[in-house]
């Protein structure tokens, strides 16, 4: 056990993987000499080398392309995109070819590939650099998707995407980057699929990831000393997305509550709310509900942005709200 | 840059050669004989006219060198050796076809002769073979990577991303711009303010190079010179076929934008008949063992097209299949 | 009222904006001279000429920026991006420039754009030429979404598009084109938003879009034979969604179908769903079901391809099925 | 191509070009120091030492005419007339400031000054100025557009994609590349295979100039040869402006990757102490006088953040507003 940030169980991942597998080559903008801009991977380009490891042109189109190139002829590439919010810039490599390469060369190929960025709001970074990206890429069959929220998961979830055969896109978000916590080095890699009941309750379920999870967990304190007891669930994974868990908790709960750093429309959320209001509807003692952004944007000013990201207080207040219903 | 086209091929590669580009040629014409009877859903584009380029190129490849291309695929295919069975079964969307009928006209691949993809987004294709290159870089194993694309393709951000971070990175992948001269409907005079794209290799500190793409041999030759300097470290080149298409963009299309004449111009220095030409001159061939191939691929082709239409269709509940490696 | 297809409806809207307004521009590839791949724009070009309507390079990313900075500036410009499957190439410039740039400004711009695709499977295109793009887009707030599934809707939701202010994307599904229909070319423009009861029942509320809106109404009309009645709704527009309307179905019916031409993993369908799950819980008897494409992809294939696409058969084998629950 | 520099600028442009640069330059400070003291969250990047390139540039333009620019965008508002307490007020998030505190630093946008946007997406913003030069030319109006960004901005996609389509639409754009050698912490060599960024033009059958980015009169001269050209519907061209950044990339760089004495050098070469050199040696402009300039300019910064910290946040209840136009 070491005690160690987010951000440090990333380039511990990394340099795990690579000290293990001579495959594993790593690139993106200013990650090898630089160390990355959220100093995420120091050290790397000095352990393991200029072939090995590479800053690249502003170019992520061509980033992802290449990785894809590489990932189906033997290498097993770590790409980064810097922000989420670039990966539009890169979304035909990444929806149209990454997911879809296997498939369409009816299994010829596996696409052993890990796209890493950093992510989410609250930062002050403004409209184009506070997404977070995971409900846009849920409609991409061929990909998984990853959303770890501790320095442990980082690190389980990070190695376990470089070893998947899939492609795996793994977000990492920014406010969690100083989080600390304690890592096993030594422990196996996270299972990619698998959610965790952070904190057991009985009053409601509440769903949450990252930022948000942080969040929920701080409201879920403070609701327990009014006696209320909400279970809270890391999804970690949203494809594949662990529906028995939240199945099984809300069967015992009665209540949803979903707690999305995201826009209302499209947002992951609602796919968990067609999931029980599909297998788990008859569970349900009151309507399913979301704490969200609505459907507006983040602007620069703190403000706004601090307003419009939920907070302990709003997930308290729907939570508190959520269990009035009948 | 010193690239230098080679001297003539030997008896027997021309005959490789020749062999390969009537195998496209007759597989072509029977491809829109099964689209035009509606044997076939979809859409098909042929490269017709254009066979000396990928049998040319695939002339100049060794084993364990890849190879990406576009939707206008099925030349590049069988020039490298895809078996004309597995392409067929593909076309109709047979499980037998070379990937399991889930790729189509737009998307022949078969990893087992190098051929990592046919594309149908423009330009997509050029990163991956970037990929490919450093596998090679990285693990030292000589091999190279081509990238075949057109000249509407040159237009496109991915291309100069892509010529700029190979530049750079030295990969040995080599650029094979076909340029036909029309995009779909569209001339490239109309899109593209230069003549020659092999121009746009300066920006990026590569050789480009303009090769008559109707000549085999003088495709082989720059090839061959492109590839040597990739294997040999010194980085990517891009190479510009001048080349023409007889048919339509795709299925559907009857070239009513061509100008008047063109076509028949282009016809006149038909590659195969200019292969055909020289080795009859250099008494490498005669007219009637020419008959002779032709009618044998003809049957060949005739015999894997029939054998495809009793091949059958993948399984309804085989449809998630080869999503996820774990499938 | 005169008689045409889905594909003249298009023709015709936007030869009546042009001629209406001299601020309409449109551009795209071989939509000028060539009057476009799927033959939509015929005769545009030669009626207004080479300033205003103009091919492009193979250049999405171009297309779109232009087409914005226009909008921006004075004009009122369609950009067409052919297949709706490249969308993702010109992703960037849809999601964080176009859809954001009011936004960012504070107001200071409207971006009167519309982006005009043609999508969806069933012709045998393939992997990359098939998908429907409509539940991606639904995650990006400032953009506005139209599906219109008649030639009638076509001419009165795309000439809504060119007048609104803001960027509205209109989606073409390729199997409608040859759908003739009446249009009345003098009717006011659709209104974005507004959902349609186009079957009405009681049994049990249908919501599908385009293609699936025709294989649901042939559903409906041979669940008819044996007495059932669903309730058939045309969404027409997924952003603004009508939720209205779908929830006051539902208050009649107690029962969902959504019927999609996506995954099911992110498809708007899930939006409808947590919509239903939040609003009209109550009002339901039986689970929120879903019939779409699960989570694979559309294959060339023919075999594969009309199996994947959900068709009138399996929408009233889940209609029966759902009519059962209880 | 025949763009020359033109002749040195008279007294009062060379005036408003001092003033410019050293508003830019004492703003800039300012804003560097808000940022240190936490005053302000998020990010901000300064183009100290570049002012010459946002001024010179300016000087050339007409009302009427568009600009586009980057996040590192202050000089460029303030050169186009923004007021310092719309950029202040937006800087720190406010409802007064220029975006009504939606865009921040990296958003600086002004319509009324023809500014269009200031983008967070490297080479986002240059297809935005094509449209506005799209407008001018379809209605014929005679603006022209100009669009700023960086060296490393001229390897995505896009730039390709903008200059080609600029081309062959012939719009009245300028595209102006701010070379400062590093694209973040990555030295342009790393990743760029030529020196100069104007060579890329040619790919696009478009001037390609290298002006003096310290020299605001080169610059002016330059952008104003160009601009009379793309209004004389002759096109767009590539103007690169040799500059350089004394401060990190963004906040919290310090610049370790700069050579040793790299900074020093071009710190000789001070866009605003070349200006007024030479406005001294022509007896334009006095010690005295300068002093004074920069004091009063001071003090217009300091009066601006005064008032800028005093003025509302907007309400947390127009979060959604400007969304939609309806709203
Ligand atoms: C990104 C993208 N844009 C547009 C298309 C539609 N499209 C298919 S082929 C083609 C023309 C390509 O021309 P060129 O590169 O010259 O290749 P050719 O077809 O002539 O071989 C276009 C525009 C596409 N498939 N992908
Ligand atoms: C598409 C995209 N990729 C990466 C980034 C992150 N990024 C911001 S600035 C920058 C460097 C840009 O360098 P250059 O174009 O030279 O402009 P400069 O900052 O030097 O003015 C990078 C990589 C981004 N904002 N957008
Ligand atoms: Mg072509
Ligand atoms: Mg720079």
């Amino acid at each position: 056990m070491r005690r160690m940030t987010y951000r440090q169980a990333v380039t511990e991942a990394i340099a795990a993987e690579m000290r293990r597998d001579d495959s594993v080559v790593f690139f993106g903008e200013d990650v090898a000499k630089p160390g990355g801009v959220f100093k995420v991977t120091p050290g790397i380009y000095e352990e393991f080398g200029p072939v090995r490891v590479r800053d690249t042109p502003i170019s992520e189109q061509a980033i992802i392309g290449t990785a894809l190139g590489a990932a189906i002829t033997g290498l097993r590439p770590i790409a980064e995109l810097m922000f989420a919010d670039f990966i539009p810039v890169a979304m035909d490599q990444i929806v149209n070819q990454v997911a879809k390469y296997r498939f369409m060369s009816g299994g010829q190929f596996t696409v052993p590939l890990t796209i890493r960025a950093s992510q989410g709001g609250g930062g002050g970074f403004g409209t184009q650099h506070s997404q977070c990206a995971e409900s846009w890429l849920m409609n991409f069959p061929g990909l998984k998707l990853a959303v770890p929220a501790t320095p442990a998961d980082m690190y389980g979830l990070l190695r376990a995407a470089i070893r998947d055969d899939d492609p795996v896109i793994v977000l990492e978000h920014k406010s969690l980057y100083n989080l600390v916590g304690d890592v096993d080095l030594e422990a196996a890699p996270g299972e990619l699929g698998k959610a965790e009941i952070v904190r057991p309750g009985q009053d409601l379920t509440l769903v949450a990831t990252q930022q948000m999870l942080h969040r929920a967990l701080e409201a879920a304190e403070s609701l327990a000393e009014d006696g209320i007891s909400p279970e809270v669930i890391d999804l970690r994974t949203l494809v594949p997305l662990d529906g028995e868990t939240i199945l099984r908790s809300v069967q015992g709960t009665s209540r949803l509550l979903i707690v999305e750093e995201a826009p209302r429309l499209g947002g992951w959320g609602a796919n968990v709310a067609a999931l029980v209001a599909d297998e788990g509807l008859f569970h349900l003692d009151a309507p399913i509900k979301r704490v969200n952004m609505e459907n507006a944007l983040i602007a620069y000013s703190p403000a706004l942005e601090d307003e419009i990201i939920p907070n302990a207080r709003k997930i308290e207040e729907a939570v508190r709200q959520l269990l009035s219903e009948t | 840059m010193a690239l230098e086209a080679g001297d003539r091929l030997d008896k027997e590669s021309r005959m490789r050669a020749l062999l390969a580009m009537v195998k496209i040629r007759l597989a072509e014409e029977e491809i829109q004989n099964l689209f035009m009877a509606n044997l076939v859903r979809g859409t098909t584009h042929l490269a017709i006219g254009q066979e000396a380029c990928s049998a040319g190129v695939a002339l100049a490849l060794c084993e364990g060198d890849s190879v990406t291309c576009t939707y206008r695929g099925h030349g590049h295919a069988l020039a490298l050796g895809m078996s004309l069975r597995a392409l067929m079964a593909e076309m109709m969307g047979k499980e037998s076809g070379a990937c399991r009928g889930r790729g189509g006209s737009m998307h022949m691949t078969d990893k087992s002769i190098g051929l990592l993809g046919a594309n149908a987004i423009v330009g997509a294709q050029l990163p991956i073979a970037m990929g490919a290159a450093l596998t090679a870089q990285v693990k030292g194993t000589g091999a190279i990577a081509v990238t075949f694309f057109g000249d509407g393709a040159a237009n496109i951000g991915l291309f100069h991303e892509s010529l700029n971070m190979a530049s750079v990175w030295k990969l040995p992948v080599l650029f094979i711009c076909e340029n036909n001269l029309y995009g779909e409907y569209s001339p490239i005079r109309e899109t593209t303010p230069i003549d020659d794209i092999a121009d746009r290799a300066g920006a990026y500190a590569m050789p480009g190079v303009i090769v008559d793409g109707q000549d085999v041999e003088a495709v082989q030759a720059a090839t061959a010179a492109a590839a040597a300097r990739a294997r040999n470290g010194e980085g990517p080149a891009l190479l510009e076929l001048k080349t023409y298409r007889y048919g339509g963009h795709s299925r559907s299309d009857t070239g009513p934008y061509r100008k008047p004449g063109e076509l028949a111009h282009w016809q006149e220095r038909d590659p195969i008949d200019m292969l055909a030409a020289r080795m009859y001159s250099d008494g490498e061939l005669d007219q009637e063992e020419f008959l002779e191939i032709k009618d044998a691929l003809a049957q060949e082709v005739f015999a894997a097209v029939e054998w495809a239409k009793a091949e059958p269709f993948p399984p309804p509940q085989s449809l998630a299949d080869y999503v996820y490696a774990s499938d």
